[in-house]
């Protein structure tokens, strides 16, 4: 498939982890996405920056850890790209060391001019 | 009375909510995504330092380890609970849920 | 227009579905396509077969069927549905147990994607 | 973009995190029980106002009915639409929901 | 039963009618418990206040209107008292002349004083 | 203590149900009795026969199965329950399913209720 043909699709994810399963059941699905071949990215604003998080240990609470899986969603899953949204990091004073992961940190404008460049938003 | 928050309380009124009803002597347990009213350097720090002035606040341990938050990451005089900890404050205080 | 339609929570607990149905009708009636209806997350509880609600009150499952009776092809997310229980024995019709790809295949062939 | 919100102001973060994404030619729909933000005299009057002065807002009849809400106790400016106001909205611009 | 032994159970209402179903249910509850002979109260908190707001009119959303129960609740369902938080009102710019039905109206802190005084608190 | 549990939310969507595990195990423990939990709202979703998780995920079936076994008595709403589908083919256990006195009952012979 050309470039030019591939469908746009952001999940923005604007959901804390493990008190619902909003993000798990969002990354379940970026992952099955990847291997469709289009153009997937993912978004992280408000709450949603918490996902990130490094140092996650969910075995008190008796649920899977699902953060290992962000860290690997570019590479082995073919998502285009994550962005994490700068004013929200602050605002829960977050830090780019804090993340569990290599995200691309944008502020909220430049955030809104990606999502409207997408066919199809998927909010989570 | 006992306190209890789930919701986090950037995107939950129950937090602020709840405040109004902390009288003299009742308590506040923070648990599930309610944890991040005690993390330090956000902008609501200041909401939760206010109620740390005249109540005593918890945290339930087994969400803050979930959410990665370290001991040190957690604002000054928020006690650290376990499950067996949750149970005693029940015991002590009548809960009442903020969800 | 081709219009996909995700939906996000269960029946009867949050208003979803019924704004999800009201906004579907219109768009037929103006003459629109649903391209489909994906159950996603607690969405999935909306198929559940064994819905007996008080009979002073509407009954989504009925909805839904008139819906499918119109033409609108309804997939309930196989994964999200076996975490939940609706599996072939609960679900209304096992023919619309389904994955995640169709998601992206009505992102794909819809003009529009609106989430309820 | 279209913007849709379903859930109180007074209770979910939904429509103030919303409003950091109404770009110019954006417009916002509110619906559910995101209808209490085009209610007049609640203490977030101002902040629906705000958003007015830039960007056409819009709320579902159905709702506003549902609600209690009287046609005059809508916040000026406020355009009150049917569910096939709500569909030629989205065939007009990208939704994306808030919820 | 005697007056003394009679238990005191609150149903604490914070959420609007309609958007979910909590509301809904919660009267359900509070029409069956109106038949033991309990001491049970009702008060509307937050965005519950919102419930009680008239001229509620739900044919075009296909629900029922549970609003018509609250006139009723105290004489038909025994229910002992519904109270209402002033501040509560205020802020959602209601004023006692909105609601569907007679209620106390009572600020924050009596409200939180008969909180006190109750065996059980049902949030809804 | 005699503690009563009011459980509102459904499994896996809300972290409600894990919760209340955890505290209701901690309790046990402590030598305190839980009078019962009783599931309204989307919270008889946590009595559904057919929940098939991930094998890397907890089973919430299991974990209540396990309180059940400890002797925790298990009930769910019938009004609620036939709304949403919990029925006598879909429950657990058909000797679960009770009327929403027993919660009332719950609250007059419990020292303590609490909401998950």
């Amino acid at each position: 498939m050309s470039e030019q043909k591939k469908t746009k699709v952001m999940f923005v994810c604007r959901t804390a982890p493990y008190g619902t399963i909003y993000e798990q059941e969002a990354i379940e699905a970026m992952i099955m996405f990847g291997a469709y071949e289009q153009d997937i990215s993912v978004s992280f604003v408000g709450d949603g920056v918490f996902s990130l998080k490094k140092g996650q240990d969910t075995s008190l609470v008796g649920k899977k850890n699902f953060s290992m899986t962000y860290p690997i969603l570019i590479d082995d899953f073919e998502i285009s790209h994550i962005y994490v949204e700068k004013e929200s990091l602050e605002e829960r004073g977050l830090k780019e060391d804090d993340l569990a992961t290599e995200v691309e940190i944008i502020d909220r404008n430049t955030l809104k001019q990606k999502m409207d460049e997408m066919k199809a938003i998927l909010p989570f | 009375m006992l306190h209890i928050i789930k919701k986090s309380p950037y995107e939950s009124s129950a937090l602020s909510d709840a405040a109004n009803y902390i009288s003299q002597n009742d308590i506040l347990l923070l648990t599930e995504d309610g944890i991040y009213a005690a993390k330090k350097g956000g902008k609501l720090e200041g909401f939760l330092k206010g109620i740390i002035q005249k109540n005593q606040v918890y945290c339930l341990l087994a969400d803050v380890k979930a959410r990665g938050i370290q001991e040190n990451e957690i604002i000054e005089n928020v006690k650290i609970i376990d499950y067996k900890g949750f149970v005693q404050k029940v015991t002590e205080h009548n809960p009442m849920t903020w969800s | 227009m081709k219009l996909g339609v995700l939906v996000k929570e269960g029946p009867y607990m949050h208003q979803a579905i019924d704004t999800a149905y009201n906004f579907i009708v219109a768009a037929m009636e103006e003459g629109h396509e649903i391209t489909s209806v994906f159950f996603y997350n607690d969405g999935v509880y909306n198929r559940c077969s064994t819905l007996e609600p008080p009979r002073d009150e509407r009954n989504i499952m009925k909805l839904l069927t008139e819906l499918e009776l119109k033409g609108v092809r309804l997939i309930v997310c196989v994964a999200a549905g076996k975490r939940r229980g609706i599996v072939n024995q609960t679900v209304c019709k096992v023919e619309e147990i389904s994955g995640l790809g169709q998601l992206l295949e009505l992102c794909i062939t819809s003009d529009r994607m609106i989430t309820f």
